[in-house]
């Protein structure tokens, strides 16, 4: 027999104890420890990406309107929270913190809860003096000079606008409209929430926030090239038959954000070394990142020349950026769009969808059988669990649930 | 004084049992961590027991899972009193990242009272030492209010 | 002429009685209450007639020989059939009185719903009479006689319930090896007589010792290995855990206290008085190694049974084991605690059968693997039942512990007297033993009692007050037979160990000589054992600890009010999940011990084949050995 | 019949059974042995482990629980069990002298080592039946395991006793002695049992059985917390639980003490010399070598316990019963069996 613990026990009694002691003395957690969430709602400019990306919904937040604005109380519930700073992380302006504090005990819900409130103003005098002046943005005198609005809100600078509709998505509020086609930029000036991100995300720096310099409005043939500059940058490249995507070496600028947002990790981007690799058995030419390109340097599918006049005439409805997808164009379809069922199964909306398969791909019962090459997108009924992954995966929003 | 005796010996010798309702095991392992020589709980009385029967804490982690919620309650329900409930970890106070799956029956308070949350995900031991203090607390109050 | 009513003519009358009234309930056995009163007066009468010579034969010391006829003994020579009773006979017919009137008013209820029971009531008195009139004769051949009356009704009884699985097979086996035996009783007996011209017990006695040959070697043999046979040791043990499981639980009490009783009997008047050869050192390991053999296989045979007949039936010949190794001591200690012993086996064992019978006759089954939990239902079995367990397993103040504790002491003694270390490991196996005893019986209170109730028992009551009545005396018995050892050696043993040890008094009593005064010395142990003293001590502690147990009223009782209704509060620790049927015990409970002593187990298994002709064989083997024995050492 | 003398002796058990060798000590210094054990133990792992007060929190904590008694359990003997294994216990210590001092003095002696060995037997079965009438798997689990805990440590404890009678025997010339008194009477005379050379292994083997007796770690696979819910104790709360484990830790004390008297008795005469050596007489002195002796018997029980129970745990992990089993049948065993035959051929 062998007992291997005889002299530690032994040599143990007459040595020092290795208890930290913790209630007695008390203890810091590790640099970088992530404990209670602290919240600045100064810093806070309710844009709610926060709320968005928490996974575990620990964020949320209540607005009632008050005379002169919004009263926004933002909660952070510490018993719903994972830890994993990621809203500190969405947050460009630092208004979430995480402390080193770890002692959350309570006996309580509300001891768990971190409030804030966020008092947004309305510009009372200055909105309605702003509203006419919006529509006369998109023609301004030669030679006038736009200026940013004192009211917190974006202006557009045209001459400098590629109407790429960047910040439209970018937009939390969903507050623009870009139209690209029809070269329109509106702002609609209730949502608007004045947060600027469509002004860091503008790859023209073609909006202007308060502080912004202001720019001159140059000749007004200035948007003429525009037009012109987008078939000649598609003729630089030419997309593929399969629907997937394809570089345009000239206009990339290696920013990576394809390869972040590819929902099937197809893509690698090198910035160093200005390489971009697309791994052709994993894509599934889904064309998320031909829309996220800041630089439209991805053409995915074979750009269809003359479409591109078709919906000039009149303003195209909301899903003319995706004109580029040659499903659409088939005007043989009547215009129905199917209606989610109510036994929790998805239906798919043969308008949407591209067949890129990766709802096949993620459904966690194997229920789903999509084919490229046949466009068939099969549900079994009896596999389905209804579990909503198929609907949360679908980079076109082609699946209802 | 026979009275005072009880209610501080009941303050003293806190037995714990530990319920997994589903836990990813993190909290499980913290709380085994808190009895190591480093936190070494049994300072303070603190035992971890078999059965629910010699209980006095029930800590109860992970996001009470649909099969899990009758087995839990059922144990519960066989602590005697005084007793005192702990949640260790997000997963039962709210359910945490599984929030809203179809198997989640969380979270706990829906079905019992939970005298105390211990936050974190997972909490630190010196966290469940907390939560634990306060228990105790809360159980010389409860065994007061039975004299 | 004597008076009709003078008491030398009480051991007569208490024979005739049971044969009498196994007699008139053939005649008169269709009432149900005639049939009762015949049975219950008989054995009463019997009893009774016992206990009236208590004072003469076993204070006065007194040797009652009766001739038949009156034809006693002319010219030195015994002609007559005798009846003698000295302490030993009288103890012995005392034991099997109180068993065989206990077991027949346990009867009365237990038998209820068969069928026949006139003939059940006749043979059962048969094998009365005839134990009683074995233990009591003073004449050889009138052994033999009882020995076959006896035989043949506890076989016929063996297959009374013969619609029961087993019982048939049973009762041929014992038939098969049960003839073996008498027929060794019945040669024994004639090879004796031709060498002794005398069938009288006395007049053998003095012809015999001294003058021993080839045949009388060969009779010895011949009559312990038939004796062996109605004592059920080793190699005959399996006839007794058959016989034990197919009987009726009444029987199984006369089987196992009386019949057992019977061998043992005969043994030691084989050995103490018909060849006197005691004072060697061969013969008393003979008896100390069969009875050592036989209570440690026994007890591990017991050990591996599911069926709480079988089980009870190989602890009977553990205990009857113990018995023989005390007597085979031959010792005063040793003789005193043997006989102790017996007693307490015949009371202890006969509660244990009749609590099995209580379950059987209430659930119909004794598969300690189907059973489980009945204490809820049957509260007062249950307890009569612990009572029997813990005096079967030596568990103080019970008199298992008493006669235990006196053969430890005595077989140390003989260690330490003889200077002979093999009696200090028959000490150390008769502690094993005892443990292992404890363990077996821990098994059938979990597996029967305690534990969970199963399904198709939840509407079970408790037996009838009738059967409770008849164990409730052997309870009562084991009670004070338990606290008062002291008493129970003075007025029982201790005279039936001296009349054991005093073979000369009992040949001139029968022969006409002067009869010595009785000794009256009490065995004198090293250790001390005072169970009175000790219970007042428990008593007390356990008063005081009540007292203050109760004293706060911190003591916060709660249980489950409406009973109907489960309240998942006062469900069993089932892991968290609603409790289920799941009964722990039945035959493999300590698997932990079985583990170490597998190869033990199956080479045991394997041996007991269960077919008569290998238990024949057996028997065959044994009395070879036996007559080779014998040949070489006497 | 109810004279002052009487009276006065009713009153003097009345003390013995309540509060020296009885309850009052037991109580006391089985749950300081336990205390200390835990605390032992906790240094051993490096830790700094409960208050040694903290068996006397844990008993009164239990105390003022609630008792659940399960639906399915038999009442009677539930609640019976734990009283009648506690109050076997204390009327064992009863049995068991302290160096020269001894209940049963003037009175004929009630119980010797034989009925020593089978009273230990009763709070075993106690906890069994108790365990049993609860109804609850686990306890069927922890009986069968229970049972062979006690099978298995019975044989080396037989043999340990036989080779202490058989020794003492042989040095009185009587042949053997099995009264408690006698043994202690004989080393109070000539010293200790352990010094004898064929003691040495007896010594051994008892100090190995002392956790299987009590069913301490790491022979506690009868009661395994983590593996069968506590065995036979899954379903016991309250007050019934507290004496449950109250019994477990008085029951380290009588099996220390018993330790004590059987083999290390000689030191109480040592103790009477060096008062009379002082100079001291009278009843002052007595009282003061009683305390004395006392007090040293209770130091070498909790000496006894650090080695066998806390060190032992410290250091081993629990045994499967069937190892249990064999470890005792075997090594222990083993030495006792030597220490016999040695005290049988030894004179």
């Amino acid at each position: 027999m062998d007992f291997p613990f005889v002299k530690e026990a032994l040599s143990s009694i007459f040595k020092k104890s290795s208890c930290d002691m913790y209630p007695v003395r008390p203890s810091e957690a590790a640099p970088n420890y992530r404990g209670r969430i602290v919240f600045h709602p100064d810093k806070c400019i309710n844009c709610n990406m926060c709320e968005r990306v928490c996974s575990g919904n620990a964020i949320t937040h209540v607005s009632e309107p008050t005379e002169d604005g919004e009263r926004i109380t933002r909660t952070f519930y510490l018993g719903s929270c994972t830890f994993c700073a990621t809203c500190m992380d969405f947050c460009g302006h630092g208004a979430i913190e995480f402390t080193r504090d770890y002692h959350m005990v309570a006996t309580k819900e509300e001891d768990l809860m971190v409030t804030g409130v966020v008092i947004k103003k309305t510009p009372v005098k200055k909105a309605p003096a702003a509203k006419p002046a919006a529509p006369a943005a998109p023609a301004p005198a030669a030679g006038a000079v736009i200026k940013p609005r004192d009211d917190g809100k974006p202006v557009q600078v045209p001459s400098k606008c590629v109407y790429c509709t960047l910040c439209a998505k970018k937009c939390p509020a969903g507050a623009l409209t870009v139209d690209r086609a029809a070269k329109t930029w509106t702002l609609n000036e209730d949502e608007c929430v004045g947060c600027g991100t469509c002004a860091d995300a503008c790859p023209k720096k073609a909006i202007l926030m308060p502080g912004d310099e202001p720019v001159a409005v140059e000749a007004p043939a200035a948007p003429a090239p525009a037009p012109a500059a987008a078939p000649a940058a598609k003729s630089a490249v030419v997309g593929r038959e399969d629907g997937k995507p394809v570089q345009d070496p000239d206009k990339c600028v290696y920013c990576t954000i394809c390869a972040k947002k590819c929902p099937a990790g197809a893509l690698e981007v090198d910035r160093a070394a200005k390489t971009w690799k697309l791994d052709e058995d994993s894509c599934v030419a889904c064309g998320t990142c031909e829309s996220v390109c800041p630089k439209k340097a991805i053409v995915c599918g074979v750009q269809d020349a003359p479409a591109a006049p078709a919906p000039a005439p009149a303003p195209a409805p909301a899903e003319a950026p995706k004109a580029a997808e040659p499903e659409v164009i088939e005007p043989c379809k009547p215009a129905e769009p199917p209606k989610p069922r109510d036994d929790g199964r998805p239906v798919q909306d043969p308008a949407k969808c591209v067949y890129c398969t990766i709802c096949a791909k993620k459904c966690p019962a194997g229920a789903l059988e999509v084919d490229r090459a046949a466009k068939t997108w099969k549900l079994d009924e009896d596999l389905c669990i209804g579990c909503g992954t198929c609907a949360g995966v679908c980079p076109k929003q082609a699946i209802l649930y | 004084m026979f009275k005072k005796l009880i209610e501080e010996s009941t303050a003293k010798s806190p037995w714990l049992f530990h319920i997994n309702a589903g836990s990813c095991n993190g909290c499980d392992i913290e709380l085994v961590s808190v009895l190591t020589p480093r936190y070494d709980a049994e300072r303070l009385g603190v035992k971890l027991s078999g059965t629910p029967r010699h209980a006095d804490i029930v800590v109860v982690t992970g996001p009470v899972t649909v099969q899990s919620l009758p087995r839990v309650l059922r144990t519960i329900e066989q602590v005697p009193e005084p007793r005192c409930i702990v949640t260790m970890g997000s997963c039962p106070q709210s359910g945490n990242v599984f929030r809203g799956s179809y198997s989640i029956a969380g979270p706990l308070s829906k079905y019992v009272h939970v005298d105390v949350d211990v936050a974190g995900c997972a909490p630190k031991p010196e966290a469940v030492i907390d939560g634990l203090v306060k228990a105790i607390e809360i159980l010389r109050e409860k065994r007061r209010a039975m004299n | 002429m004597m008076n009709v009513l003078s008491y030398q003519h009480y051991p007569i009358y208490a024979i005739m009685l049971l044969f009498l009234g196994a007699f008139l309930i053939v005649l008169f056995g269709k009432n149900r209450i005639a049939r009762h009163c015949l049975a219950l007066l008989s054995v009463g009468g019997s009893l009774a007639l016992l206990c009236l010579l208590i004072p003469r034969v076993m204070l006065g010391g007194e040797i009652i020989t009766y001739w038949l006829g009156n034809r006693s003994v002319a010219g030195g020579f015994a002609f007559g059939i005798a009846l003698e009773v000295d302490a030993l006979s009288l103890f012995f017919g005392l034991l099997i009185a109180t068993a065989v009137f206990v077991a027949c008013v346990y009867s009365i209820k237990y038998m209820e719903h068969d069928d026949n029971i006139p003939q059940y009531y006749t043979l059962f008195l048969m094998l009365a009479g005839g134990v009683m009139g074995l233990v009591l004769s003073g004449d050889l051949f009138n052994m033999f006689i009882m020995v076959e009356i006896l035989t043949f009704a506890a076989v016929a009884l063996t297959a009374f319930r013969n619609t029961a699985r087993g019982a048939l097979e049973a009762a041929f086996k014992y038939l098969v090896v049960g003839s073996i035996g008498s027929t060794c009783i019945l040669a024994g007996t004639i090879m004796l007589y031709a060498q002794a011209h005398t069938l009288n017990f006395a007049q053998l006695s003095s012809l015999i010792p001294g003058n021993f040959n080839g045949a009388t070697r060969v009779a010895f043999a011949l009559l312990f290995v038939g004796f062996s046979t109605k004592a059920f040791l080793v190699p005959f043990h399996p006839l007794a855990a058959d016989a034990h499981g197919a009987a009726p639980a009444s029987i199984s009490v006369l089987i196992s206290g009386v019949l057992t009783k019977s061998g043992i009997y005969g043994i030691i008047r084989l050995a103490y008085f018909l060849f006197q050869s005691m004072d060697q050192a061969t013969i008393r390991w003979m008896l100390v190694i069969v009875g050592s053999v036989s209570m440690f296989v026994c007890v591990t045979m017991a050990l591996a049974q599911h069926d709480f007949k079988r089980l009870l039936a190989f602890h009977s010949i553990s205990q009857i084991g113990y018995v023989l190794t005390a007597v085979g001591l031959s010792s005063l200690l040793g003789i005193t605690a043997g006989l102790y012993h017996a007693m307490n086996h015949t009371i202890f064992k006969g509660l244990l059968f009749l609590a099995a019978g209580a379950v059987m006759h209430e659930t119909g089954t004794t598969d300690l693997n189907r059973l489980g939990g009945l204490s809820k239902r049957m509260p007062h079995t249950t307890v009569l039942f612990l009572i029997g367990a813990a005096s079967i397993s030596g568990i103080p103040p019970f008199n298992g512990f008493a006669s235990k504790w006196m053969i430890y002491q005595a077989t140390y003694q003989a260690a330490v007297d003889t200077n002979n270390i093999g009696y200090l490991l028959v000490t150390i196996v008769a502690l094993v033993t005892s443990t292992l005893t404890l363990a077996s019986f821990v098994k059938v209170s979990q597996s029967v009692f305690f534990g969970q109730l199963p399904e198709e028992y939840k509407d079970v009551k408790e037996v009838p007050f009738g059967m409770r009545l008849g164990m409730g005396m052997f309870a009562v018995l084991c009670i004070l037979t338990g606290l008062l050892p002291n008493l129970v050696t003075k007025y029982l043993t201790a005279p039936a160990a001296h009349a054991a040890q005093s073979a000369a008094r009992y040949i001139n009593s029968a022969l006409g000589g002067s009869v010595a005064p009785a000794e009256t010395a009490l065995p004198e142990a090293v250790g001390a054992w005072n169970p009175i003293n000790w219970l007042l001590l428990l008593g007390i502690a356990l008063l005081a600890l009540t007292f203050v147990a109760l004293l706060g009223k911190y003591d916060r009782v709660s249980e489950n009010a409406s009973g109907e209704k489960l309240a998942p509060k006062y469900d069993v620790f089932f892991s968290g999940e609603k409790s289920e049927y799941s009964q722990v015990g039945g035959g493999d409970l300590f698997w932990g011990f079985k583990q170490n002593w597998r190869h033990y187990f199956s080479f045991m298994h394997d041996l007991h084949s269960g077919i008569v002709n290998d238990y024949a064989l057996w028997a065959v083997v044994a009395l070879a050995l036996a007559i080779v024995f014998l040949q070489i050492v006497l | 019949m109810f004279s002052l003398e009487f009276l006065q002796t009713a009153l003097l058990y009345l003390g013995y059974i309540l509060i020296f060798p009885g309850f009052l000590f037991c109580f006391v210094i089985g749950l300081l042995l336990c205390g200390i054990d835990r605390k032992a133990v906790a240094r051993m792992q490096k830790r700094v482990g409960p208050p040694i007060l903290q068996p006397f929190y844990d008993f009164f904590k239990l105390c003022g629980k609630e008792t659940i008694v399960p639906a399915a359990a038999s009442r009677t003997t539930f609640m019976m069990a734990p009283l009648l294994g506690l109050s076997a216990l204390v009327v064992i210590q009863l049995f068991i002298p302290v160096f020269n001092f001894r209940v049963f003095r003037n009175l004929p002696e009630v119980a010797d080592i034989i009925v020593i060995l089978y009273l230990l037997l009763i709070p075993a079965v106690s906890v069994m039946m108790g365990g049993a009438a609860s109804g609850s798997p686990y306890a069927g689990i922890g009986l069968s395991r229970e049972m062979v805990t006690v099978l298995a440590v019975e044989l080396p404890l037989v043999l340990v006793l036989l080779s202490v009678a058989k020794t003492v025997g042989n040095a009185m010339g009587t042949g053997l002695v099995f009264s408690m008194s006698g043994i202690a009477d004989y080393q109070a005379a000539h010293g200790s049992l352990i010094c004898r050379a064929s003691m040495i292994p007896a010594a051994l083997a008892m100090l190995l059985i002392i956790p299987g007796e009590t069913g301490n770690h790491p022979f506690d696979a009868a009661e395994a917390e983590t593996e069968i819910c506590e065995g036979l104790l899954a379903e016991y709360s309250g007050a019934p639980l507290g004496i449950f484990k109250l019994s477990h830790a008085v029951k380290m004390l009588t099996l220390t003490s018993l330790f004590v008297a059987l083999f290390l008795g000689g030191i109480g005469s040592g103790v009477v010399r060096l008062i009379a050596a002082i100079g001291l007489t009278g009843g002052l002195a007595s009282a003061i070598a009683l305390l004395l002796q006392v007090l040293i018997m209770v130091l070498l029980c909790i000496v006894l316990t650090l080695v066998t129970i806390s060190f032992v745990h410290a250091v081993t992990a629990r045994l499967k019963i069937e190892q249990l089993f064999k470890y005792y049948w075997t090594v222990v065993t083993g030495l006792a069996l030597i220490s016999l035959v040695l005290a049988w051929f030894g004179k």
